[in-house]
């Protein structure tokens, strides 16, 4: 299955020597079962929305989903942010701490139609997710896609090959942990407060939520930019260290 | 046969779509691809019975495929980073001389 | 009424299925991978109609999005160019 | 709030602490400064399991309560809970955490790569507790992918085309074990409504779902602990992997898989296992002791040697599945043969990390990792080759090491059990051992007449580097560990009694 790393561009869609009949007859068992228990077994009814119910009017915010992802199970989101900065640190280039935060280079082909894109969208872009991230305590909306639609505007802005962000300086650095650090740190707050890890306190829970769902929604954008910056360009990973 | 169910059938469907794909296509690109799909499947059939009957859906299927798509983003640019750095060393080995 | 909203349904997925096949086993790879966002995009389509508005945005922001901009990049980076050296958008040193 | 010491309040510390090492040494890129802050809070994250685990021995409960965080309660919060099987795995991993932290210290000390190196071994750590101590489902799931990604992460870390290639590979087979995890939760979340393991057990009715759930499981999860079949991926990622990474890898990060197998076969899902499939699983894993010692014997570089004995050993563990079916259906974890397993993962991860250090060292002094280039290596680095000794005697089962209060725990729950024929796959699987060891130490006492030059053979499997000084942390670091299998050898109770309190037979 995964034996041979294939990474040849022409090659046809199907391994020719793959037996397709056994692996066509597996799946298609594995699909029977599946789908015969599907029909016979209804599922149960209701999960945790009764539990949600009476509990949401406590936990902050209204809209269930962000009460669930961002406060009962919100063990669940500060492993999830774990797991993005571990594919951040893998793809990230070796330390070359010489060049400046940020670069810009007026790249010579004036690409008038993105560089219009980019001037007419990238402040909406801003507005709306500010607003994605506000609204996701009674709507739907919240850190995640707030961040992935901020990392979105920093794709385009790499389109143009202009804007440069070197990911090892220690503005960029602070900018990636920032999120899992306020998640960390106000875990350990409120575990010696009160008691027990990850416990809001009523009344606060709402802006506790708030100001963690900001932090998260800044370091998943520059993730995201990271993660997507890393695979194009080439000088960026062939770094002199190596 | 309610859309619900239909909707689980589909996503059992997309699941075995991309676990085939996985088995026999050639590229890693391509089983890339298979195993997104294979999530997007799982995440069909999550959120398929989570509108069971009432209007408003239990949330916690909701939250895990929430997590479910930032984790397969993440675990898919690692891929991606993997291939094209082995990429450009086979190049690299291909393209000079010296073979080592 | 009804019909309508199960036909869409039934269209819906139907989509879904042969826009997996199709993104999966398409002939060239940059055909896969055009498939591929648009089969995020019509699942973002398939949570907003199962009511999941929250997953919505989500899949279509990260899965179809940033996702599609991930493969778009490696396949730039993997496809053979004519000229192995001449990379138009890096100055190389 | 601190004041009532309990197992509670300690035990989210064990995820948060290396959490918050992690982001510390992710920002501070100085040599020195790093140095101080991961030898400093490898101790404290060691202190911290180690009053756990006495917390565990002295209130002598078969579980102890749960920890619900955000105080939500099981089917709406995450519990974190620790029975005898995950607080043996949880001091395991504080033990390891802490050598092999040291060892790093010293194996990554001018090497450009521990900038890269500190903070994934930091969350892989974090990760492992993570999941030691979840109780529920989906909270396991994303345990297994940070431990997946943090681990395909590091095996990368070399960048040579071997490394990249096994990490690709790697990280594929691991995505692809999680999916088949995610599937099996989403089937048991919606014929069970909730994801708390305990709840789970209690509403299993052994239906077609929960079968096809503990199907999933097992197949996603064999995968990802390279059960025979399934164990193209192990070799090449070991082998390439940095020595400390290829340490943790095969002592634990694969335990981890097998940890959720055990706890979801015995404890969860425990009727809707047939006896017939814990036998297959059973002949599984002979043919798994058998095919890696064979190509341990065959194979010709140090580390590959290495990683298909940790194929081999596997095989033994998965020998409980059959053993233990008939033995208790009660809902826990108890009875010789998983006292024989546990001890078995206990003394494989000490003897295996111990083994792959002294053998890193070996590479280091000699410059290849080619058994060929080893003529002669007792009189260069006899240290180093002391502790592979001592740690091969332990994979063989010889009787002062713990391999041989493993085998012999699992010889007498086979005869117990009247499955007599697994006691022959366990003695020839020794057999087999001692013949792969044998190989390599006797070409390491063959005394080389002119001392030339090693030679590099073109298809040199790991890129090799030139021959080094040995810090002497790094052979220091290899002697605590060949002795803890030593001294585990001698006193066996103190594991067994943390792993199975003894307590009148309460179930779940």
């Amino acid at each position: 299955m995964f034996k041979n790393i294939d990474l040849k561009y022409e090659g046809d869609a199907v391994q020719q020597h793959s037996s397709k009949i056994i692996a066509l007859l597996s799946v298609g068992a594995v699909l029977f079962f599946l789908i015969t228990m599907l029909i016979q077994h209804p599922p149960y009814e209701g999960g945790i929305r009764p539990f949600v119910e009476n509990k949401i009017s406590v936990s902050g915010v209204t809209n269930p989903v962000t009460a669930v992802l961002l406060n009962f199970r919100v063990y669940d989101t500060l492993l999830e942010l774990a797991v993005l900065l571990i594919a951040v640190i893998a793809v990230l280039p070796s330390v070359n701490s010489n060049l400046p935060t940020l670069r810009i280079l007026s790249s010579q082909q004036e690409n008038l139609v993105v560089f219009a894109l980019q001037r007419w969208i990238s402040p909406a872009l801003l507005v709306f997710s500010g607003y994605l991230l506000w609204a996701g305590a009674s709507q739907p909306g919240g850190a995640f896609q707030a961040g992935a639609l901020l990392a979105g505007g920093c794709v385009l802005m790499f389109q143009t090959g202009s804007y440069h962000l070197n990911y090892t300086s220690l503005f960029i650095r602070i900018a990636l942990i920032i999120g899992l650090m306020v998640f960390v740190s106000a875990a350990l707050a409120l575990f010696i407060t009160e008691g027990n890890l990850l416990q809001y306190p009523e009344n606060y829970a709402g802006v506790l939520i708030l100001i963690i769902e900001s932090f998260a929604t800044f370091s998943i954008a520059v993730a995201l930019a990271a993660l997507y910056s890393s695979i194009i360009s080439t000088s960026n990973v062939k770094s002199r260290g190596r | 046969m309610n859309t619900l169910l239909m909707y689980s059938v589909t996503g059992v469907g997309l699941f075995a779509i991309g676990l085939l794909g996985l088995i026999i296509s050639s590229h890693i690109m391509r089983k890339i691809l298979s195993i997104n799909i294979m999530g997007v499947g799982i995440f069909m059939l999550l959120i398929a019975f989570a509108k069971q009957n009432g209007e408003i859906a239990d949330p916690l299927p909701h939250a895990m495929v929430l997590t479910g798509i930032v984790i397969a983003a993440a675990g898919t640019a690692l891929a991606l980073n993997l291939m094209v750095r082995l990429y450009d060393m086979q190049q690299k080995n291909r393209g000079s001389l010296d073979d080592r | 009424m009804m019909d309508i909203a199960i036909a869409f349904d039934i269209l819906l997925m139907l989509g879904c299925l042969a826009l997996a096949w199709v993104s999966i086993f398409s002939a060239s790879l940059f055909r896969c991978i055009v498939f591929f966002v648009c089969f995020g995009l019509l699942i973002t389509i398939v949570w907003a109609q199962m009511g999941a508005y929250d997953v919505a945005i989500a899949e279509g922001a990260i899965g179809a999005g940033i996702t599609g901009a991930l493969l778009l990049a490696a396949w730039n980076r993997i496809k053979p160019t004519k000229r192995q050296d001449s990379d138009s958008i890096e100055e190389r040193r | 709030m601190i004041d009532n010491l309990n197992i509670a309040t300690l035990l989210p510390l064990i995820v948060f602490v290396p959490l918050l090492v992690a982001l510390l040494v992710f920002l501070v890129n100085q040599e020195k400064w790093q140095k101080i802050i991961n030898i400093g809070f490898a101790l404290l994250q060691f202190t911290i399991v180690i009053t756990i685990t006495l917390l565990f021995l002295k209130a002598n409960i078969l579980q102890s309560q749960r920890y619900q965080i955000g105080n939500w309660g099981a089917p709406l919060g995450i519990d974190l809970v620790v029975d005898g099987f995950s607080i043996v795995m949880v001091s395991l991993t504080g033990l390891l955490t802490l050598i092999l932290t040291l060892y790093s210290t010293a194996y990554f000390s001018e090497s450009s790569k521990g900038v890269r190196f500190w903070p994934l071994w930091w969350l892989l750590i974090s990760g492992l507790n993570a999941l030691f101590v979840s109780n529920d489902a989906f909270n396991i799931y994303v345990a297994l992918e940070i431990i997946g990604l943090a681990a395909a992460a590091l095996v990368a870390l070399q960048s040579t085309r071997e490394a990249l290639e096994a990490a690709l590979r790697y990280l594929l087979v691991g995505l692809l074990g999680s999916l088949f995890y995610l599937m099996a939760i989403a089937i048991l979340y919606r014929s069970h409504g909730t994801l708390d393991l305990i709840q789970i057990a209690e509403s299993t009715d052994h239906q077609l779902p929960d079968q096809i759930a503990i199907i999933f499981i097992t197949a996603g999860l064999l995968l990802k602990i390279a059960l025979f079949p399934l164990h193209f991926w192990l070799p090449p990622a070991h082998a390439n992997a940095p020595t400390p990474v290829s340490a943790i890898l095969s002592a634990l990060v694969v335990k981890a898989s097998l940890y959720v197998l055990i706890k979801f076969w015995f404890e969860v899902l425990n009727e809707s296992t047939t006896v017939d499939a814990s036998q297959f699983i059973g002949y599984l894993g002979a043919t798994a002791i058998l095919y890696g010692s064979w190509k341990a014997f065959q194979a010709t570089h140090l580390k590959v040697v290495i990683a298909y004995s940790t194929v081999a050993q596997l095989g033994y563990i998965f020998l409980l599945f059959p053993l233990s079916e008939q033995a208790a259906n009660t809902g826990t974890f108890t009875g010789s043969a998983s006292q024989a397993a546990i001890y078995f993962i206990v003394a494989h991860a000490c003897a295996k990390a111990a083994m792959f250090l002294s053998a890193g060292n070996l590479i280091l002094s000699q410059g290849s990792g080619e058994i060929s280039q080893l003529k002669g290596i007792a009189r260069r680095q006899p240290v180093n080759l002391f502790v592979f000794a001592i740690a091969g005697v332990s994979l063989i089962g010889l009787p002062p090491s713990a391999g041989f209060i493993a085998k012999w725990l699992l010889l007498t729950a086979s005869i117990e059990s009247g499955q007599w024929w697994w006691s022959i796959v366990i003695l020839l699987g020794g057999l087999m051992a001692a013949m792969y060891i044998a190989k390599i130490l006797h070409l390491a006492f063959t005394n080389v007449e002119n001392n030339i030059a090693p030679h590099y053979p073109e298809d040199n499997y790991i890129l090799d580097t030139q021959p080094q000084a040995i810090h002497w942390i790094l052979t220091a670091t290899a002697i605590v560990l060949a002795l803890t299998t030593l001294a585990l050898g001698i006193n066996a109770e103190f594991i067994l009694n943390m792993a199975n309190p003894t307590l009148t037979g309460s179930t779940l």
